[in-house]
């Protein structure tokens, strides 16, 4: 039963991810495709998670830590150049 | 595994799929930006707390032990989350993208209706 | 095991790091350290030549990993030939880049010094993935140094020269998964016994990668349709980067060589000789190009980048001939273009610095401060890179000539040699006539050249004069190599019999 | 699968070169990103695909190709030391030449004169 | 040891103890080697960033911080129900809003801490700090009454936030 | 070895009168003799035994490998050219004395004469075809830098490129018949091929051997077509003219004739093209002659035409003939020369060279005059003069060779008339320069006799053309013997030279062409009204306008090709790849026979789809510039998404990282672009792309499935076998990184090192306009840190890097690894950079990024240079379990110290990278008024300044 749980989670997850997707190419700001991105990082490390316990190996913990981090950055990052344009000052 | 833990998991997992789907469709289908910039900000984070929960008991009944390391993933994403969140919103602020009309307050129309304005 | 073997790449390699190191020192410190580091590197290359002079073929395995499990370096003629011209090569441009025309002094000499690393890499390695590695080495090193000086030109043409050398890497790395695909292995001698037993339902998607990494060199040695990025690029450099490009060329031409006679050579099975069919064709209208090419320049400097392409053209004709004595003409070539065009790059910078303003634009000019000197040297070194007797580029041509065999091959290859020759010496006569002798009534401002920096030019030429009068024991050290090449079951037995030291990696 | 997966680096090999062939340089750096994504998944399949694998020893019991995925990783960083300097190349071209043409000029404004 | 020295060598206590943690989760044990090896990393990192993080933070009442914690905890689990009814149900309905929340806060870290809680607890996102004029911007995503749901923010997360890191010493 | 001192001693004698020439032109003069008169003197001592029919032979090798030896041989042809060669060598050098002006070089002129006969000696000297193929193009050579002497006149210029590429390209065309000839007698050797001469004319590439020779004595020699050369290479010092046209240069190619005689001749070919050449370049120069103004010019088509009689008698190839040749060198040779020099005095004394200006010489330079006349008379073929001799030799042959049956009278025809013009030619020398009145404005006047010893030399030449015209038996009979038997191989025919054989045709002829040319004399002036009309083109402006347009079609064929357009450059790159695999797979695509393909999953195809979207997004929005870098994020995510899928969790933790970091690099650039990509492609270059594309795209589908479902082999096992026992760790994609393949690492650290050392120096001294406002001219926030983010920036860097080491750590047994543990570091600090800006960053971290970078690297290799002290190879890893008590088993690796070298060098490389861009703005002007407008897509449209 949970391996077919696990799938039917990561396939709601990936619907998520479509959603998220379209949104980012429909924008219609720039702010709205930045955060249609940013729910794809944390949408992407709910699909690692649901892969690892699918897989039943811990490999992907790092990735899913690293995706978080890196997420982040990323739209900081994004938003910032909308901001002031040099992000780094 | 016995069939509760099973359940258990399960339910985890399917309620942060579920928040995870309704930050989406929430991101998907609201109609202004701000509007939108709850869903992901808060049910997407459930979601993906829910069924780190999830992975936690799932790997600690399979493996040997506690497992407690995908707590720290939860734990960036709490921390990250409002910040993105507060930085998007900050360049939506700065670039005044449109509002639904109903909103109150917009802060770039404040001289004209005044009235509202809090504090 | 002979350590040696990795010298070529570890001596540059360090340099550059205490180059780097040391940045901030004066401009003397650094350039005695590369100097003397690159004084070094010729006298380990030539060590190894005379190794390699003994016809077998060394091994160097990597961490101790025996082939084909580990990376090796094997040390052949051919490679040993490369490594050698590469040192004299860069002996001479940091010659006289260090009178002066290498500031900002340290980014050109450690930058130089990766190149060399990555240069020396690509001719000793044996593994295919690594000649990639060592591919992006070199090519990260010569975008630096193309770009050394600024200037709208020089970033112009570099950004060709870098953009279209990223899409040559990708290629590169296609065809070497798809080879690693089919055959798993990436050591070019196992990859040469997995690629002679291919079956019939796997040879179109080798011959694939064959052709494709043919692209990838043919990029490389600047062959048509691949060639455009090299005269701008050649003609913008500053000049010691100028001559050290000329290696360039030759890296394309060397892995043309070791791909297409190691691994997709005469004994490759179904996948036999697969580039000669394209060879042939695109190394002759190659040569065309570049001899239009080079009477259509209005520029000094770009008309010998046109000359460099004219080589090619001759080389890859060489190659295409696959036979023993074409491949040691195209070998001897090889080493006279390179030296005589890396000459004439240095000369062109010492002529256009002293015509100021006009600089090496073939129009009329003030007259030159040393006339009849430089006048002179330009002179041989023109005869020598047309291919006039008694110099380097006529022996070479009457060789590759003589190694034509069919009537075709003899027609086409005669023909275009010779007519390309009779346009270089209008072109050259014409350049040469105009800045030599039609000049303003008026000498330029500049400061006679360096004597240390016409020294180095000086001494390039003398190669190329060496090469003509005692061609005899070159000759017989290419045509030997070239018999070495055209025999690669000896460089398979060497790389699969490799013994590693023992004692590490055992169980 | 491998039809999807074929799938998947046409496309992103498709999109890679169209952008490759455009005349300024951010969108061909966008290409050669996307290039180098179909390249370094190309040399990821030439290990095949491997579902439920693993290449640390003791975990699982399948063992993908490890070699292929030493081969991308080093693909990726060179890719992304290119990357890099085109970048900035890209920048002291457009400092140079005065816009971010791949031929320093800007077509635009030859068309209107 | 003086004091000064000592803050120099352990420049976060709680960071390091935090970090401590962190490490025995990440690594998935809890054996001796860990300890040690996390213990140190727990010293040292701290040690050498202290540069970049120079204000150290004290903690006036651990446990209302930790009810403070639960509090948020339990919000944004309701909470979120409620809002993800909101975001399923009809559009039309919701009625956003942007107010102005003036601060007492006047440490960075609180009020940080305060628009990171305002964010995460449902209906609600930070979108703007102005330190000088001393307010947030928030985003309400369907408010009823604005002044109302500033009064509740106020009581309900800046005054424990002020109590547990700010009315402290000094 | 006397035989390669005749060549070497002039080519000392090259060096030593740029040197003496500071010690006075006499002393100048005297050192140039020094190698040509010891030259002579050996020559002169071999010529009893070359008279005796010995011929000298010397072989050096040079290039066996090739057939070029230094093979010579001193032969009766060669002696008797070689005695020309030094002689009138000698002669002009003592001439050019007196000639040179004090302004020009005498020394450069000597050098070159004397480089020049090394390189005439060496030709027919040369007993090897190659040998002697190498002294022709160097002939060539020092002639262009003759010719051009007077390098400033634009004439001299044009005419010694015209003369280098004309008997250039000949001395190619010769090449290649030499090595055609090889091929069939396997040699070079003259005496080889001269044994095989049956073979060669029998061989089917005969006829190709021989139009390849003789166009390079053609072009040599000035033979019609190829004659115009000639007369522009007058604008030479007169030295140079009286040497190379008299008795060198041209002579080479009647030289080649004469040498390749036994070889080729013999044939109908020879016969037809060697005669008809001959005999077309004798009318021609005959006639042109008469016209020329110019007095050098008069000599230079009298010059062709010998050299056409001399063609004519080798294509008649009889016996007598090729006798007659020879003779004929030797006097054309003398009397030439001397009529060179002497034209040269009276240009050096008047100032001109002009004929109509020139009149009445004999009353100021009557010693002159009487030589010059002299001369011209045996150049008119008057008796008593050597001319007259070989003239009649040559008439006596045009009548006696009958192999044309009926039409054999064109020989004594033109025979005649060639002679009727040579001797009006000679007459209006004559007349037109020593009497014809008073000379009309001279730019020197008046002109007197020159120095006593300019006028030597052509006393000497004059002397010798009375010598053999009179006594021929005691003068050139031995030379003329020792010749002929090296030419026909055997004994001299049976002959005679008289200067009175009785009154018989030959002498009749003569009468006719002496009286024909006084005639035609006296009717001058209405033919040169014809010849003005007629003929006035200038080949010299024909040929350079050839040469310009050749050198245009060159231009335009490289302008259309090489169009700077990188687009295109690009297009062909890619195109050849298409063509590449298109090529190969034509045969036929391998599908799978019985391969099981995976079923297809539900998730990945949605991965799928996002993917595309990202992939066309990126494509459809590239205007937008921001926007599409987003979208491609979303690629860049699917992409490490299906490295988990598959089994690569480290690919997917580098891609992720990597990604991030470019991101940012590609914000950071495009700050200082345009936000907008104009559009700017028309729908023809959209059309060809879409199609490239798509064929690029097919074309790597193909090759993906193809491989993916081709089974294989491969090494892995090995890895997966050896990586904990042998290398020391689980990760074995990080066992092979570190250690199987750590040289590929080190080669990638390195290219990372060098890209940061690049971007520092392309970054150094890089100003850019400062956009002030957005691509929709809206303000920047004026917020620069938002202190919100600050805070946490701060909080989250120890915890990002107490996630790296644990990265780092891990990584030899669990993903993860240096590389991965420096870019999670470099992001945790770069967070900081954007948080709290570089400023802030400068204070707290003073890391010279460069040095980082480098240090890194600098590890890694001493690392693997550690494995030599126990002899290993480089970069030989040992590992080694240790048990401390309580807390358990250590592991350490020689490989960890290695991949901390990656780990400094990724943090180094990329906080160098991104840092120094960051600062970009800080060090860039600000050029222009911060409107709101100023940045933005209006930009496109003004082009920046
Ligand atoms: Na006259
Ligand atoms: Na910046």
């Amino acid at each position: 039963m949970l391996q077919n749980v696990i799938q039917l989670t990561m396939f709601i997850v990936a619907l998520a991810l479509v959603l998220n997707v379209w949104r980012l190419c429909i924008g219609p700001s720039l702010p709205d495709r930045i955060l249609a991105l940013d729910t794809m990082y944390i949408n992407t490390i709910a699909l690692l998670v649901l892969f690892g316990m699918h897989e039943q190996k811990t490999l992907y913990f790092e990735g899913a830590l690293l995706i978080a981090v890196m997420g982040f950055v990323g739209t900081v990052a994004l938003s910032k150049y909308l901001l002031r344009g040099d992000i780094i000052e | 595994m016995n069939i509760y833990l099973e359940v258990t998991i399960s339910l985890f997992l399917l309620l942060g799929g579920v928040f995870a789907l309704i930050g989406s469709l929430g991101l998907a289908r609201l109609q202004d930006f701000f509007m939108r910039l709850h869903g992901p900000t808060k049910a997407t984070t459930l979601g993906v707390g829910g069924m780190i929960i999830g992975s936690i008991i799932f790997f600690s009944a399979t493996e040997a032990g506690l497992s407690f390391h995908e707590l720290l993933i939860a734990l960036f994403l709490f921390i990250t989350a409002p910040v993105s969140a507060h930085i998007v919103g900050k360049a939506a602020l700065h670039r005044q993208i449109a509002c639904e009309e109903r909103t109150r307050n917009i802060p770039w129309q404040r001289q004209s209706d005044n009235s509202d304005s809090t504090s | 095991m002979n350590h040696l073997i990795i010298a070529p790449v570890l001596l540059p390699l360090l340099t550059a790091i205490v180059l780097l190191l040391g940045t901030g020192r004066p401009p003397r410190i650094q350039r005695g350290i590369s100097f003397i580091s690159v004084c070094a590197q010729l006298a380990v290359a030539l060590v190894l030549l005379s190794i390699a002079a003994g016809d077998q073929t060394l091994v160097y395995a990597l961490g101790n990993w025996a082939p084909p499990f580990g990376i090796v370096l094997v040390l052949d003629r051919l490679s040993a030939l490369m490594v050698a011209l590469t040192a004299s090569l860069a002996f001479f441009s940091l010659w006289y880049a260090a009178r002066g025309n290498d500031k900002p002094t340290d980014s050109l000499h450690s930058v130089m010094h990766f190149l060399l690393m990555g240069v020396n890499g690509a001719f000793l390695t044996g593994d295919l993935f690594n000649l990639f590695v060592f591919f992006e080495v070199l090519l990260i090193a010569s975008y630096t140094l193309l770009l050394h000086g600024g200037g709208a030109a020089r970033i112009k043409s570099g950004l060709h020269y870098v953009l279209l050398n990223l899409i040559g890497s990708s290629l590169f790395l296609i065809a070497a998964a798809l080879l690693y695909g089919l055959t798993g292995t990436l050591n070019m001698a196992d990859m040469a016994v997995k690629v002679a037993n291919t079956s019939a339902e796997q040879a179109p998607l080798m011959h694939a990668a064959a052709l494709l990494l043919l692209v990838v060199f043919g990029l490389k040695a600047a062959m048509v349709p691949l060639y455009f990025w090299l005269p701008r690029a050649y003609a913008s450099a500053s000049a010691p980067v100028a001559a050290m490009f000329c290696i360039m060329t030759k890296i394309g031409i060397y892995a043309i060589i070791r791909m297409y006679s190691l691994v997709f050579g005469t004994e490759a099975g179904l996948l036999a000789n697969v580039a000669s069919p394209w060879l042939w064709p695109l190394a002759l209208i190659t040569l065309t190009l570049g001899a239009a090419g080079a009477l259509a320049a209005r520029e000094l400097r770009l008309q010998i980048a046109y000359l460099v392409v004219v080589s090619v053209g001759t080389m890859l004709a060489g190659v295409a001939l696959n036979s023993v004595a074409a491949l040691g003409a195209t070998l001897y070539y090889l080493l006279h273009s390179t030296w005589v065009c890396a000459a004439l790059f240095l000369l062109a910078d010492i002529i256009m610095r002293q015509r100021g303003a006009t600089s090496d634009r073939i129009i009329t000019g003030p007259r030159l401060k040393q006339p009849v000197l430089l006048g002179t040297v330009f002179f041989i070194g023109a005869a020598a890179v047309i291919g006039m007797p008694p110099l380097s580029g006529f022996i070479g041509k009457v060789m590759l000539m003589r190694s034509a065999v069919s009537d075709e091959q003899t027609f086409w290859l005669w023909f275009l040699l010779l007519a390309s020759s009779i346009v270089m010496v209008t072109a050259l006569s014409r350049s040469g006539s105009t800045i030599f002798w039609r000049t303003e009534n008026r000498t330029a401002k500049a400061d006679k050249a360096d004597h240390l920096a016409l020294a180095a030019v000086m001494a390039l030429f003398a190669c190329t004069l060496a090469l003509s009068f005692a061609a005899s024991p070159v000759v017989n050290y290419t045509q030997a190599t070239a018999a070495q090449i055209m025999a690669p079951n000896n460089y398979i037995d060497a790389v699969l019999s490799h013994q590693t030291v023992e004692g590490v990696h055992h169980e | 699968m491998e039809i999807l997966i074929s799938a998947v680096i046409a496309i992103l090999t498709s999109c890679g070169v169209y952008l490759l062939l455009r005349g300024r340089t951010f969108p061909i750096i966008l290409g050669l990103t996307l290039l180098t994504y179909a390249v370094n998944l190309f040399i990821f399949m030439s290990g095949r695909l491997n579902t439920s694998a693993s290449t640390i020893i003791g975990v699982g019991d399948q063992y993908a190709d490890p070699l292929p995925q030493a081969l991308v990783l080093t693909a990726i960083v060179i890719s992304f030391a290119m990357t890099a300097f085109v970048l900035v190349l890209a920048l002291r071209a457009r400092a140079e030449l005065g816009n971010d043409h791949v031929d320093g000029r800007n077509s635009i404004e030859e068309i209107k004169s | 040891m003086n004091s000064v020295t000592y803050k120099k060598l352990f420049p976060h206590k709680l960071l390091s103890i935090f970090m401590l943690g962190l490490w025995l989760a990440m690594s998935n044990s809890i054996g001796l080697g860990q300890w040690l090896l996390g213990g140190f990393l727990a010293w040292a990192i701290p040690y050498f960033t202290q540069a970049f993080w120079p204000q150290s933070m004290v903690i006036a009442k651990p446990w209302l911080a930790l009810r403070f914690l639960l509090l948020v905890l339990w919000d944004i689990v309701i909470a979120n129900a409620q809002v993800a009814v909101l975001i399923m149900g009809p559009r039309q309905k919701l009625q956003p809003a942007f107010m102005r929340i003036p601060l007492e806060l006047k440490q960075d870290f609180t009020i940080t801490l305060l628009a990171n809680t305002i964010s995460l607890t449902p209906g609600t996102v930070t979108v703007d700090l102005q330190m000088e004029e001393g307010y947030l911007l928030v985003h309400g995503l369907h408010v009823d009454d604005v002044e109302a749901t500033i009064a509740d923010i106020k009581s309900r997360y800046e005054r424990p936030l002020k109590e547990i890191f700010e009315c402290s010493k000094t | 070895m006397t035989l390669l001192s005749i060549i070497l001693l002039p080519l000392l004698g090259a060096l030593l009168p740029v040197y003496t020439e500071r010690f006075g032109r006499t002393i100048c003069a005297y050192s140039a003799a020094i190698g040509p008169l010891c030259a002579l003197g050996i020559l002169l001592g071999s010529s009893a035994s070359v008279f005796s029919g010995h011929i000298e032979q010397v072989y050096i090798a040079w290039l066996p490998a090739i057939g070029l030896d230094l093979s010579l041989r001193l032969d009766g042809l060669g002696l008797m050219f070689a005695l020309l060669i030094v002689g009138i060598g000698l002669l002009v050098v003592l001439y050019a004395r007196y000639y040179l002006a004090q302004r020009d070089s005498l020394g450069k002129l000597y050098a070159l004469l004397q480089l020049f006969m090394m390189a005439m000696l060496g030709i027919v000297l040369s007993s090897n075809l190659l040998l002697m193929i190498v002294f022709w193009e160097i002939t060539s050579l020092v002639s262009f830098l003759l010719i051009g002497y007077w390098s400033d006149q634009s004439d001299a210029r044009k005419g010694a490129r015209m003369a280098l590429t004309v008997t250039g390209a000949g001395g190619l065309c010769l090449l290649a018949g030499a090595l055609l000839i090889e091929r069939i007698v396997g040699s070079f050797e003259l005496d080889a091929i001269f044994a095989a001469a049956d073979q060669i004319k029998a061989h089917a590439s005969y006829p190709v051997i021989l139009v390849l020779v003789l166009l390079g004595a053609f072009t040599k020699s000035a033979q019609f077509p190829f004659q115009f050369w000639l007369p522009h290479a007058m604008s030479a010092p007169t030295p140079v003219s009286a040497y190379l046209h008299s008795a060198t240069m041209v002579k080479a190619g009647v030289f080649l004739l004469a040498r390749m005689h036994p070889a080729l001749a013999g044939t109908d070919g020879w016969f037809y093209l060697v005669t008809f050449t001959g005999m077309a370049t004798l009318l021609f120069g005959a006639y042109n002659a008469l016209f020329k103004h110019d007095l050098k010019g008069l000599l230079a088509y009298s010059t062709i035409s010998h050299l056409g009689l001399i063609t004519m008698l080798l294509g008649f190839s009889t016996d007598l003939a090729v006798v007659a040749a020879i003779f004929h060198i030797i006097n054309h040779a003398t009397f030439k020369a001397s009529l060179f020099m002497a034209a040269g005095i009276i240009d050096h004394e008047t100032g001109t060279r002009d004929m109509r200006k020139i009149n009445g010489m004999w009353k100021y330079m009557p010693h002159t005059a009487l030589l010059a006349m002299v001369a011209a008379l045996a150049m008119a073929g008057v008796p008593l003069l050597n001319g007259f001799l070989s003239k009649e030799m040559f008439f006596s042959e045009a009548l006696h060779i009958e192999s044309m049956g009926m039409f054999s009278w064109v020989f004594p025809l033109s025979a005649t008339l060639a002679g009727i013009f040579s001797v009006a030619y000679s007459v209006r020398f004559i007349h037109d320069v020593f009497f014809n009145g008073e000379p009309v404005d001279l730019p020197k006047y008046p002109p007197h006799e020159p120095p006593r010893y300019m006028i030597v030399p052509v006393e000497i030449l004059v002397g010798l053309c009375l010598l053999v015209g009179i006594v021929p038996n005691l003068t050139v009979a031995p030379f003329l013997q020792a010749a002929s038997l090296a030419v026909l191989g055997h004994d001299m025919p049976d002959y005679h030279i008289a200067i009175w054989h009785g009154v018989n045709l030959p002498l009749i002829m003569s009468f006719v062409a002496l009286a024909g040319g006084l005639l035609m004399y006296r009717q001058r002036s209405g033919l040169f009204a014809f010849y003005e009309r007629k003929y006035r083109h200038d080949e010299k402006i024909m040929f350079e306008s050839r040469v310009q347009f050749s050198v245009r079609m060159a231009q335009m064929l490289t302008d259309l090709i090489q169009n700077n357009s990188l687009q295109r450059y690009m297009a062909l790159l890619i195109g050849a790849a298409v063509v590449a695999i298109g090529y190969a797979l034509l045969p036929g695509i391998p599908w799978p026979q019985d391969f099981a393909l995976t079923a297809l999953e539900p998730v990945s195809l949605l991965a799928a789809i996002v993917l595309t979207v990202g992939a066309l997004g990126t494509v459809l929005l590239h205007h937008n510039r921001f926007a599409a870098l987003l979208l491609l994020s979303v690629v860049g995510l699917v992409v490490s998404l299906i490295f988990v899928r598959y089994s690569a969790p480290d690919l997917a933790l580098t891609q992720i990282s990597v990604e991030v970091v470019t991101i940012v690099l590609l914000m950071l650039a495009l700050y200082f672009l345009p936000q907008i990509t104009p559009n700017e492609s028309g729908a023809k270059r959209v059309g060809r792309d879409i199609i490239l594309a798509t064929a690029a795209g097919l074309g790597m589908g193909i090759l993906t499935f193809a491989m993916l479902t081709t089974p294989y082999q491969t090494l892995s096992d090995f890895y997966l076998a050896n990586s904990v026992s042998g290398g020391g760790g689980a990760n074995v994609v990080n066992v092979i990184l570190v250690d199987f393949r750590g040289f590929d690492t080190l080669g990638e650290i390195t290219v990372l090192a060098i890209a940061a050392v690049g971007i520092y120096a392309m970054l150094n001294g890089l100003h850019l306009p400062l956009p002030q406002a957005d691509g929709d001219g809206r303000r920047w926030d004026k917020e620069p840190h938002p202190p919100i983010l600050s805070v946490m920036a701060r909080i989250l860097l120890p915890l990002a890097i107490l996630v790296s080491i644990f990265i780092f750590l891990r990584g030899h047994n669990a993903p993860g690894g240096g590389f991965i543990a420096g870019l999670v570091t470099s992001v945790a600090l770069i967070l900081q950079y954007l948080a709290s800006g570089t400023l802030w960053m400068q204070e707290r971290l003073r890391w010279r990024y460069r040095r980082v970078a480098v240090s890194g690297v600098l590890i890694a290799t001493l690392t693997g240079v550690g494995s030599w002290f126990f002899g290993y190879p480089f970069l030989t890893s040992t590992f080694d379990h240790f048990h401390i008590p309580l807390i358990g088993e250590i592991e350490l690796a020689s490989a960890m110290i290695f991949d901390t070298g990656v780990y400094i060098t990724v943090v180094g490389a990329t906080l160098l990278i991104l840092a120094h861009l960051g600062k970009l703005a800080q060090t860039s002007h600000s050029p222009r008024p911060p409107t709101s407008k100023a940045f933005s897509g209006a930009d496109l449209n003004k082009g920046d300044d």
